[in-house]
């Protein structure tokens, strides 16, 4: 605000002067409302927008702008939304700087080529706003360019009816094992839970032999011993089912003596 | 405009199957052809279609262009997706069940010393790595898990026997170098840790009732 | 089974455009066909096409069939969504980057003359229309933004060689204009002061710019 308010020589504080007369409010008939001038400001993207805008519509080249015109006429803009209190970026205020700054440069006398390289602010605010141009134009094109959703629509064929095939997720071993290398470290550190090492065979068979214990019949003890498995898997079983027996999961029975011992599932028989 | 191909461009655009009305409907009020006309261009667009791999179907809403059902294997492995990762927690409940079957959801969790989702136990149970072998006898009568014979198969054993101990899991390095290793020697060790106390007695003492009763054995096994 | 039906079925029924490539390996790995082979299959089912109110058409990201543009009035009927407007900040975002990339925001910025809202950055991040290519190697390590294939997949271009080609700059020969603008700016500096002719100027000329650009605007929300 401060920068418009010094860039701007005001003579006094009427908004304006008609035919000699100050008028120091805006008169009813010629109002016009801050949002329109708020959307009026919305229309342009900036200051360079602005400038470009004040320069095509006098049909200036753009390489030949009069500079203390387009000053004047951009300063008017900015005082104008400055007046009605709407909020400015920091960049109008920026650019109505430079040109100020632009034009005071002018005034001066020249000082021969020094001032002809490409620092001159002029020469540089021109690039920018060729660029911007350019850029401007570009954007415009692309907006009008066909496009998907508004002007290009894609063929496609149903596929709802195809079965996709959903892999189920992988694991290693390894994986597993490093988990329970986890599960065990975590254990040791609650000491009240350690873990009875046992051989794993002996844990494999106790699922098996309660398995075959299912459906609640008693079993012959003997029947839960495969020969063939040699002696190894017979103590195997043979520790699977006494185990099961500490664990209070199976029954094992002798009605009488020397008759057959019956095992079963304690699950089975309630 | 040839209707026709407005029609064939409307149903190769459109994300629902469309019926003849709702044709006639995306047309401007004015210009909007009979339904007869509507029905005869779907019907020779059809026609044009029936020796190519796509379709044009009625369903029960409207009409939609659809692969055809001899290509579904093709355009199926189009759609196939990179299949998820397991959690931690379910492998840590897996090895647990193998490690310590016949286990209860309550013993899996005095050991992970976590809560074990229901999740996770179903998820096992859907893939057949774990089933339920029996219910404890106490309150509540918990399930009983332990590990199948898929759970042998996916991961190539032919007994939990040859999976490492506990002793060696603790001690072991399984990074993938060493892990080859392991399970051999493992294998190997499982044979030295057979409990020696335990050998002789119940062993020889069996023997001759095990021989007996190998024949009803073999009938259950089958 | 035929490759040139099962690329067709393919290509109808992919979500997104699909490469020679991805086609050939779409197919099981032992019956991957030649890369040659699927081109063929693509330029005859490009050509089985022609007179059809669809076409496969190649862009960026591989090739897809598309609406013919002369039925777009026609298919654009079928969708009650308006398609969505783009604001002129953001396709002027969008155009610096398409042209000048890699841009930092700050080029950007220095571009359009005023600061670029994050919304728009996140806005064509969203879309997949940029993506950050790699960052500046200067202080702050901005992020330097490139568009990607779905950008080009979106406005139908196969390369960024398509796009329109922009306005040349004209050369500015200062030494020349700079001496005539002087005089002129300098006689014109006798006015500067006079706040009548500033302020009424403008003023007036303003009332009617308003009232057009409400007019503009009102279309634009219509």
């Amino acid at each position: 605000m401060q920068v418009a308010e010094v860039l701007t020589p005001r003579v006094e504080e009427a908004l304006a002067i008609v035919q000699g007369t100050p008028f120091m409010e805006f008169p009813e008939d010629l109002y016009i409302p801050p949002d329109a001038l708020r959307v009026f400001l919305d229309t342009f993207e900036g200051p360079l927008d602005l400038l470009l805008y004040l320069i095509r519509r006098q049909n200036l080249d753009i390489l030949n702008i009069p500079i203390a015109q387009v000053t004047r006429q951009y300063i008017s803009y900015i005082d104008m939304m400055t007046e009605l209190r709407l909020e400015l970026a920091a960049e109008y205020l920026v650019m109505a700087a430079l040109l100020a700054e632009i034009k005071s440069r002018m005034l001066l006398p020249r000082q021969a080529a020094e001032e002809v390289d490409d620092e001159d602010p002029r020469a540089l605010l021109i690039r920018r706003l060729q660029e911007y141009e350019i850029i401007k134009k570009a954007a415009e094109d692309i907006d009008g360019m066909s496009r998907l959703e508004r002007d290009l629509f894609i063929a496609k064929a149903d596929v709802s009816m195809i079965e996709i095939e959903r892999p189920l997720p992988d694991i290693q071993l390894r994986e597993m094992l490093l988990a329970l290398q986890d599960v065990l470290k975590r254990a040791d550190q609650l000491s009240h839970h350690q873990i009875v090492k046992e051989p794993l065979s002996v844990r494999e068979r106790m699922s098996s032999v309660l398995e075959r214990l299912k459906g609640g019949k008693d079993v012959i003890f003997n029947c839960l011993f495969l020969i063939q498995e040699g002696r190894h898997g017979v103590v195997v079983t043979f520790l699977a089912i006494l185990e099961l027996s500490k664990e209070g999961l199976i029954e094992i029975i002798q009605h009488e003596p020397l008759t057959e011992i019956m095992v079963r599932s304690v699950s089975a028989s309630a | 405009m040839d209707i026709k191909r407005i029609v064939e461009a409307l149903l190769f655009a459109s994300d629902k199957p469309m019926t003849v009305t709702q044709l006639q409907q995306t047309f401007p009020e004015l210009e909007q052809p009979e339904l007869d006309t509507l029905q005869q261009a779907v019907d020779e667009i059809t026609e044009d279609y029936v020796l190519r791999p796509i379709e044009l179907k009625k369903v029960a809403s409207g009409y939609r262009f659809q692969v055809k059902p001899e290509l579904s294997f093709w355009v199926g492995r189009l759609f196939e997706e990179k299949p998820p990762k397991y959690s931690r927690a379910l492998l840590e409940t897996l090895a647990i069940i193998a490690y310590r079957q016949p286990v209860t959801r309550g013993d899996i969790e005095d050991i992970r010393g976590v809560a074990v989702s229901s999740n996770i136990v179903r998820t096992l149970l859907e893939r057949e790595w774990i089933k339920v072998i029996a219910h404890k006898e106490v309150p509540g009568r918990p399930a009983l898990y332990g590990t199948t014979k898929q759970f042998l198969d996916y991961f190539d054993l032919s007994s939990l026997h040859e999976l490492p101990t506990l002793q060696e899991i603790k001690e072991l390095d399984l990074s993938v170098a060493s892990n080859q290793q392991l399970m051999q020697d493992q294998s190997e060790e499982q044979e030295i840790n057979r409990p020696e106390v335990n050998k002789h007695g119940p062993e020889t003492e069996l023997k001759s009732e095990v021989e007996s009763s190998v024949q009803d054995t073999e009938e259950v096994a089958q």
